[in-house]
């Protein structure tokens, strides 16, 4: 018996592996992802070899380009078509590349690359042994008000790493609103999260809220992160797939996936319902939607305030296009359940957020309460369901993340001993003092209030018109009673800006470097034009408004 | 032509009010000369008037559209007939006469120029409301002269009385003009126009009912005009204007405004009797009112506002009667012009001759003094009081004989009424003679400690005292004398002798005799003893009389308190109620923000269970929906 | 395409805003002459306007039309009609005596130099609310007109709460408290009102489908566009809500006395004889062209309420102590009638109405700027502290005279031919509002006269004793107001001829037809 | 036995960790208490591979336990630098932030 004869005595040869299907990656279509993961991984190299006294420069660099290449990368495959015609499903069915995707990739790339300038920004706070510093603490891992802190803060220590983890969390949001199946959209919604809660932890001043608004932020992310996987799987286990484009299917009866001898148990819609449920709320919980908003004040208070306008732009647009997504392209089928659900969730979050805001003393925690307001708002429009539903969401996010890190960066700009002049009472009278910076903010809150002649008034009205015609009229009811509710607390804050007196021991505004100037420009110009001739942009939005199947 | 006759006084008012005090010296010869300007285009159109035929006599002028509106047209047009041309030349005449008199009485006034544009504006707006042809643009001449006679009553404004007057004149006047827009109102919806002969033609194609409310509406508009009772009450405050003020506008012209529309729109009132009753009511029960007022007043020209508001009762009464009385009432308003207003000019001599003292008991004695006003006051007094011959005999003597031909028991009432009055009037005029020119000097020194040294008054003011007079004794007999006015004004207003049934001697001599019973009761009581200068307290009817027969005390507690309560309890409802309302839901908002901030405690495990909860309710919602 | 007139006159004052903005902090007097001069650009051009419109013309004239946000079916669509000619004029004649008037209102307290602008700021807002009130009058597009209502709110907010009297400003915390309730007041209530208009306004583009005016009157004309009763009256409802709070209609009113009597006798005068004209006029174009129907069901309540502006409102007046305030319930009272005016659905009530906002326009401004020029000279608002001005200052008293006699509306003046106009039109269809309406008249009378009284007959007390008489510059301002007033009380046609093709659209928008006279009827 | 208990298994150590990180006051209790939910949805998922015969499940509970460990390395680096400021390791007592 030859050797080979024994051999095959206990073994049995298998078929011959003559070839593995190479996964097909269209690296083309994910450059924008790519290009943002790449430099976020050039920047934790930079951390490594870099010198310390070139990395800030070195990040910023990388950052920006990256980020200007990324959205450049956007806007080519936007020409080439593959927003609307050539809209596909790429890497193995796990990204999708279509209309929303890219205009909400194009959105949150914008934003991301604003909040980097802020991010940047050294001349706010005053020079601490001859360095410039940013708003991020000089050492993480130093306890606050120590020996090392001081060390740190006298060696000129940056944290630098906030560049790439910022790029992380860019491009997992960047990831987060193409998921194609809800494998890669847990991983990018993890992939965004974890650096976030890193970045809250960092701020330079008030850094013990710093870290519990990091802790806090973290525990319930990761709470809320958990229900969103369950439900993953329990809609795995209703659709014996995680691809968007199957489970759609199974939902709507087209195929079935289920053993015809475990329908007793896994045919169940249970388990798709409620499945669905805590998916949703996972992402209601990343919009900020009640009751799912709580962490929003705190974290918003607490965080770096260039994190917090980050967060709040970006971490907003990115939620709501996998929102969207989740549940046009997967749940169209169940929307006779979804919608009434979602209707009362707009009306507690748009109600909630605009009420509470009322009593709020501390400008962060106004604006956060007031971004529950506009979560609100933004609901209404995806409940409409329609294409116009998707593309006035779209338009509200790109409109509203632009005025929102605008707003923050002025906050940056008031200042007094303690850092950030965050309290109300200290904005008062400001107007007389820098008309200027206080008749920006006020065109901010014009917008958040949705007067007319502002990007507001415009993302307002489309997405209550989407309502409306959607069906949904006494929501919009509900909206412009919480719209004028919330009109009181933004012109609270123009009153005590314009109309009183100042306070002798009142904040000083600092003179921003043209990184910041840059951040509240833009703000500023896409409020107004957005306000004044916002059709060539609503034009785009309602471009992008197909999704890919 | 007749557009001039308004516009002449108007250039004038604008010209002096707009002219500052480059006119203060020429200002009041501009303003006299205006006005004589008007009367003398009066004579004018009066003597074309009187070459013509009894029947085109009437003249029109249109002179532009004034409110063109889809519907609805108001032109600012003119009518000159017998009747307009009559108050034409009684207004300018006693107008420019009050002019001249002014020029002395306000010499020492450093305002005059201004008095004198006021006046010039007065004549103005009477003018229009005797010339207009429609009752839109009367209406604009009847707000006129109220303004200026707002204007004039309240002219020492430095005075709060002075001021308070003026405003209580204007705003009674208001009720009346509501009553006149009204009418205006009723006859757009009832005819489709609001000219005298397009409403008056017509009346005979709407019901007795229509008619009977616009004749009421224009009833309440002469009421306040003419201040007839229920709104009489601000005759007497309006004497705290300048005597030639009380003259001219609250004895010859402003007040008769009433008497005019009534007979203007006679027509109406012809086809609503009981309207008319209405009429003949409120003018008997002004007639007496005003006469008992009359009698108890101490400030001189008080007792002569009485007097006026009750001789324009007897007007009121008169054109409350219908054809028969219409002339007559139009007659009595033209000699009561000029009676009444020499008895006002006098008494404005005699007040400047007393250091501007009005109290007729602190006078006595002035006969020898102020020789001319004796006279001119003496025959207006004997006017007034239907002196035989002099014109009052003529005029209240026809006006009692047409109530009483009335017929029925109406007719006695209103003709004993009507007696009654003339012997209060008697009465009242007497004590007011006897009290000012008789008996002993009860002078005294005014509040800077001044002792009056009566003396007699200038030229410009007695001039046209003695002319008044001559009117007041010769009017009413040139009138009557073949019944010259009747005649005259027939094809306007129309005549009828009625039905009376007592003769004309027979009322003539009851008029005589009340008349002697009057004058005698009053110089028993103030000829034969020394008037007190101090006033008794007297009866109970007197005393209500000094206070307008409580009418005021009444307006005081029911309009004013009841309307200064109403509209502080409505302030308080405004600000606590409507108010509150909306502060209360912003607050409640508030409150609910602030009960709903505290469920955000810090503690990450709430916010926990928050999710938690939430994640449990999403997901029984979504269930249920599928359940349901 | 034509020159666009009508984008020009609104586009005029938005520039004179920018430019007098922009003028440096120190040449505060340039800043003034500025807005004056652009003011008085913006009135040649309306000039040029009313010449061009042709009363017996197309309804809408000087059209303009742009595509603007085709997604929101929106068009820029500019056209005027009778109605809007006299309102542009008014707006554009009343802002250089606005600005003329507020000469020193806005003057720095303090010469310290800082970037805080007051002067310019204050010059400027005044223009663009010109701007925006223009183009909401010229708008036929329904979004348009709707973006420009609200937007003005921001402006006259700023203008209301930055800016008091001279008497109040400076350290004074309390009036700045007050003063910056009544701004809030002013812009939440407006807000609220116009945030309910915006479901609306959504909801009748669902209906409808897009924003044109002139589209959607004559698709509901010729029976292409149903509404559902239901949903007509809803929309109705909400259009009419935010017109009621900017008219204002009883019981939306109390912004009003606090806006007026916080603000400046200018800003006081820009909010109720430009500003709140919106609303009126709005409720002639938009509520009876779009709604017709629900216009006509809606009529009983609304005129109950306008009544009980009237009454309500001139009761209130008596009532004030501050005479600002009382302007502002005269104000109240005086909408009332112009609703009264617009719901009577008579020829006569409409033409009547729209004269009405021209007229209360003048009278308005005549009345609250002398006595804003009589409050700058005591710093004191309230009726009390005033007494015998008439003695001292003859002619300010006497300007005031005429201001408060053409708020009563004495005949010969211009308010006169309105208000009768109004009462009449009223009275033809509902002869019992027209009487209760008519108990206005008297009130009127009263508290315009207690008015007068209180402050400028009797005693001279000492404070005013050495109160200067009006300035050439206040009498610049007061005169030609007046001067108007008695030309438009005498020969209103101008204006009635302007105005009268309008109505009769309306009229027939809402096919009703003048009640004939009973004898007319008879026959 | 049934894969079906695996189901129930999976829930009902979801809910104990749930119950964990609500009613635990240690803040790395509760984090593991966090981790416990993710594991009991990685037994979701490999049950529902095996009951589907696909290996989805399986492949997702991979990932899962690479993101739990990302997830532990953040986390933990969190609480390490508020453990060292404050000197607790309570949840509640990290409260500045409220109302």
């Amino acid at each position: 018996m030859s050797a080979t004869a024994v051999h095959s005595l206990w073994t049995t040869a298998a078929d011959p592996i003559d070839k593995i299907d190479a996964p097909n990656i269209e690296y083309g279509q994910l450059a924008p992802t790519l290009i943002v993961i790449g430099a976020a991984v050039i920047g934790v190299l930079i951390e490594a070899f870099v010198p310390r006294k070139s990395r800030y420069y070195a990040q910023l660099f990388v950052s920006v380009v990256a980020l200007a290449a990324a959205f450049a990368a956007v806007v080519a495959l936007a020409a080439g078509g593959y927003g609307t015609t050539k809209a596909r499903i790429a890497a193995m069915g796990a990204i999708a590349v279509d209309g929303p995707a890219l205009f909400l990739q194009g959105t949150i790339l914008l934003a991301g690359l604003v909040a980097i300038f802020t991010f940047a920004e050294r001349k706010l706070d005053p020079v601490a042994h001859g360095n410039r510093v940013d708003s991020f603490v000089a050492q993480a891992g130093a306890v606050p008000g120590s020996e090392g802190e001081q060390a740190a803060t006298k060696a000129g220590f940056a944290t630098t790493e906030v560049f790439p983890l910022a790029l992380f969390a860019i491009g997992g949001m960047l990831v987060f609103p193409s998921a194609n199946d809800l494998l890669t959209f847990f991983i990018a919604l993890e992939v965004f999260s974890l650096p976030l809660y890193l970045l809250c932890a960092l701020a330079r001043r008030k850094r013990l809220m710093s870290q519990e608004a990091a802790v806090k932020y973290f525990l319930l992310g990761a709470f809320a992160s958990a229900f969103t996987l369950f439900g993953i799987a329990l809609i795995y286990g209703y659709a014996g797939s995680v691809s968007y484009g199957t489970v759609a299917k199974v939902v709507d009866g087209t195929i079935t996936t289920v053993d015809p001898a475990l329908a007793g148990t896994m045919g169940n819609d249970a388990l798709l319902l409620i499945g669905s449920a805590m998916i949703v709320m996972g992402l209601l919980f990343k919009v900020g939607a009640v009751p799912f908003h709580m962490w929003t004040p705190d974290v918003y208070q607490g965080a770096p305030t260039p994190v917090t306008g980050f967060m709040a732009a970006a971490t907003k647009v990115a939620a709501f296009g996998a929102l969207l997504r989740l549940l046009y392209v997967v749940l169209p089928g169940l929307r006779w359940d979804w919608r009434p659900v979602m209707y009362g969730v707009a009306v507690i979050t748009m109600l909630g957020g605009a009420i509470v805001a009322i009593t709020q003393t501390d400008i962060k925690r106004l604006l956060a309460y007031s971004s529950i307001a506009h979560a609100g708002f933004i609901l209404a429009g995806v409940i409409a369901t329609t294409k116009d539903g998707v593309s006035s969401v779209l338009f509200y996010l790109g409109a509203y993340s632009f005025v929102t890190i605008g707003a923050f960066a002025v906050v940056t700009l008031v200042r007094d001993a303690g850092g950030e002049a965050t309290h109300l009472s200290k904005w008062a009278g400001l107007g007389r003092r820098s008309p200027l910076v206080a008749a920006v903010f006020a065109v901010f809150l014009l917008a958040f209030a949705g007067i007319p002649l502002t990007s507001g008034f415009s993302g307002k009205f489309a997405v209550f018109k989407a309502a409306a015609e959607g069906g949904a009229g006494a929501l919009v009811v509900v909206g412009v009673i919480s719209s004028a509710i919330a009109a009181f607390f933004y012109i609270r804050v123009i009153v005590l800006m314009f109309f009183s007196e100042p306070k002798a021991d009142g904040p000083t505004v600092a003179v921003p470097s043209p990184l910041t100037m840059t951040a509240i420009g833009l703000g500023v110009a896409v409020t107004l034009v957005l306000g004044v001739a916002p059709q060539y942009f609503l034009d785009l939005a309602s471009q992008s408004g197909v999704f890919v199947r | 032509m007749i557009a001039l006759l308004v516009a002449a006084p108007l250039l004038g008012a604008a010209v002096l009010l707009c002219g500052g005090r480059r006119l203060d010296r020429v200002g009041h010869w501009l303003g006299t000369a205006l006005a004589a300007v008007s009367f003398v285009i009066g004579l004018v159109l009066f003597t074309d008037m009187l070459g013509k035929g009894a029947e085109d006599r009437t003249l029109n002028q249109h002179l532009f559209s004034w409110i063109p509106v889809e519907g609805f047209q108001a032109d600012v047009a003119f009518q000159l007939d017998q009747l307009s041309v009559t108050f034409v030349l009684l207004i300018s005449g006693v107008g420019t006469l009050i002019h001249l008199y002014s020029i002395g009485y306000m010499e020492h006034d450093e305002r005059r120029r201004r008095f004198f544009g006021y006046l010039n504006l007065f004549l103005a707006a009477m003018l229009l409301l005797v010339l207009a042809d429609n009752y839109l643009l009367l209406y604009v001449g009847w707000e006129g002269v109220g303004l200026a006679s707002y204007l004039l009553i309240g002219f020492w404004q430095h005075k709060p009385s002075a001021a308070t007057a003026a405003k209580k004149a204007f705003l009674v006047n208001r009720v009346g003009d509501m009553g006149l827009s009204i009418a205006i109102m009723l006859m757009f919806t009832t005819f489709g126009t609001f000219a005298f002969g397009d409403v008056l033609e017509a009346t005979g194609e709407t019901g007795e009912g229509k008619l009977t409310a616009i004749g009421l509406m224009l009833l309440l508009a002469a009421c306040g005009k003419s201040a007839q009772v229920p709104l009489q009450s601000w005759l007497g405050d309006a004497m705290e204007g300048p005597t030639p003020v009380s003259a001219l506008i609250h004895a010859a012209t402003m007040v008769t405004a009433g008497v005019y529309l009534i007979v203007r729109s006679g027509e109406i009132f012809n086809a609503a009797p009981d309207a008319q009753l209405a009429v003949t009511v409120v003018g008997a029960v002004t007639l007496l009112f005003g006469a008992i007022v009359g009698c108890a007043k101490d400030d001189i020209k008080k007792a002569l506002a009485g007097s006026t508001m009750s001789q324009i009762g007897y007007m009121i009464l008169a054109a409350g009667l219908g054809p028969i009385g219409y002339v007559f009432a139009i007659m009595h308003l033209v000699t009561h012009g000029f009676f009444k207003a020499g008895l006002f000019l006098g008494a404005g001599s005699v007040m400047h001759g007393m250091n501007d003292e009005v109290d007729m008991r602190k006078y006595g004695g002035l006969r020898k003094y102020m020789p001319v006003t004796f006279v001119t006051f003496g025959l207006g007094y004997l006017a007034i009081i239907g002196f035989p011959g002099l014109s009052g005999f003529f005029s209240k003597d026809k006006i009692i004989e047409a109530a009483f031909a009335k017929g029925g028991t109406e007719g006695w009432i209103l003709g004993s009424v009507a007696l009654l009055g003339a012997a209060i009037t008697a009465y009242y005029m007497t004590r007011v003679m006897i009290m000012t020119f008789f008996g002993e000097k009860r002078w005294e020194p005014d509040a800077e400690g001044k002792q009056p040294h009566p003396h007699e008054s200038p030229k410009s003011m007695t001039i046209p005292m003695i002319l008044l007079a001559v009117g007041s004794v010769c009017a009413g007999g040139f009138f009557s004398i073949g019944d010259r006015f009747m005649h005259w004004l027939e094809p306007v207003t129309h005549h009828d002798h009625g039905d009376s049934p007592l003769s004309a001697a027979t009322v003539t001599g009851a008029t005589m005799v009340v008349l002697v019973i009057g004058v005698t009761l009053a110089w028993l009581q103030y000829g034969r003893r020394p008037v007190p200068s101090v006033a008794p307290r007297g009866s109970l009817l007197t005393r209500a009389a000094r206070r307008d027969l409580l009418q005021d005390d009444f307006n005081h507690v029911v309009l004013v308190r009841g309307g200064e309560h109403l509209t502080r309890s409505l302030v308080y409802v405004d600000h606590t109620l409507v108010d509150g309302v909306v502060n209360g839901t912003a607050a409640s908002v508030g409150g609910l923000s602030g009960r709903l901030r505290k469920l955000q405690n810090g503690f990450a495990r709430s916010y926990a269970v928050s999710m938690f909860g939430g994640v449990a309710v999403l997901i029984a919602a979504t269930l249920l929906m599928r359940a349901v | 395409m034509s020159f666009p007139l009508l984008t020009a006159t609104a586009a005029l004052p938005a520039v004179g805003a920018i430019a007098t903005a922009a003028v440096p902090a120190a040449r505060r007097t340039a800043a003034k002459w500025l807005a004056l001069f652009f003011s008085l650009a913006t009135l040649v051009l309306a000039v040029v306007v009313a010449v061009r419109f042709d009363p017996d013309g197309d309804r809408y004239q000087l059209t303009e039309s742009r595509a603007w946000i085709s997604d929101f079916g929106v068009r820029y669509e500019l056209g005027v009609d009778g109605i809007g000619v006299a309102l542009i004029a008014l707006t554009a004649l009343l802002i250089p005596f606005i600005i003329l008037a507020g000469w020193h209102d806005a003057d720095p307290l303090e010469t310290k130099s800082s970037r805080w602008r007051p002067t310019q700021g204050f010059f400027a807002l005044i223009l663009a609310v010109e701007a925006m009130v223009i183009i909401s009058f010229e708008a036929t597009d329904v979004f348009l007109f709707y973006i420009f209502f609200e937007a003005m709110l921001i402006p006259m907010y700023f203008l209301i709460g930055g800016f008091g009297d001279r008497a109040h400003a400076g350290s004074d915390e309390k009036a700045s408290a007050q003063r910056s309730y009544a701004a809030v007041k002013f812009l939440l209530y407006n807000l609220v009102g116009g945030l309910i208009m915006l479901a609306a306004v959504i909801g009748l583009y669902v209906v409808a489908g897009n924003f044109s005016l002139q589209e959607i009157a004559e698709a509901r004309a010729n029976g292409s566009l149903d509404m559902a009763t239901n949903t007509e009256r809803l929309l109705f409802l909400g259009f009419f809500f935010a017109f009621a709070v900017k008219a204002p209609l009883w019981p939306l009113h109390t912004w009003l006395p606090n806006a007026m009597g916080e603000a400046t006798a200018p800003v006081a005068v820009l909010i109720t004889a430009v500003v709140d004209k919106g609303g009126t006029f709005a409720m002639l174009r938009f509520c009876l062209q779009l709604f017709p129907e629900a216009s006509k069901w809606a009529t009983p309540a609304i005129l109950v309420l306008a009544l009980i502006s009237i009454i309500y409102g001139a009761l209130l007046a008596v009532g004030q102590r501050d005479i600002k305030r009382l302007v502002a319930y005269a104000s109240i009272s005086h909408f009332g009638f112009i609703i009264l005016g617009i719901f009577a659905m008579t020829s006569q009530g409409q033409s009547g109405a729209t004269l009405y906002m021209v007229n209360h326009g003048l009278s308005t401004a005549a009345l609250m700027l002398v006595a804003g020029f009589l409050i700058s000279r005591r710093g004191s608002r309230l009726i009390a502290d005033y007494g015998g001005v008439q003695k001292v200052a003859p002619v300010l008293a006497g300007t005031f005279l005429i201001g408060g006699l053409a708020t009563l509306s004495l005949p010969g003046l211009a308010p006169f031919v309105s208000e009768f106009l109004v009462l009449v039109g009223t009275f033809a269809r509902y002869p019992a509002v027209g009487i209760i309406a008519t108990f206005g008249i008297v009130l009127a009378a009263l508290y315009t006269l207690v008015l007068y009284q209180r402050t400028m007959t009797g005693p001279v007390k000492p404070e005013v004793a050495s109160m200067p008489d009006l300035k050439v510059r206040e009498l610049a301002v007061v005169a030609p107001l007046i001067a108007l007033l008695i030309v438009l009380g005498v020969y209103p046609k101008p204006v009635t001829e302007l105005v009268n093709p309008a109505v009769k659209h309306t009229m027939s928008d809402v096919q009703k037809k003048d009640p004939k006279p009973e004898v007319e009827a008879a026959k | 036995m049934n894969p079906v208990n695996y189901l129930y298994l999976a829930a009902l150590l979801f809910a104990i960790g749930a119950t964990g990180v609500l009613i635990r006051r240690n803040v790395i209790v509760v984090f593991m208490c966090v981790e416990l939910m993710l594991n009991a949805c990685n037994l979701a998922f490999v049950a529902f591979a095996r009951l589907h015969g696909n290996l989805d499940g399986q492949i997702i509970a991979f990932f899962t336990m690479v993101v739990a460990a990302a997830e532990v390395v953040v986390g933990l680096a969190i609480i390490v630098s508020l453990f060292r400021s404050r000197h607790s390791a309570s949840v509640d007592d990290a409260s500045l932030m409220k109302l």
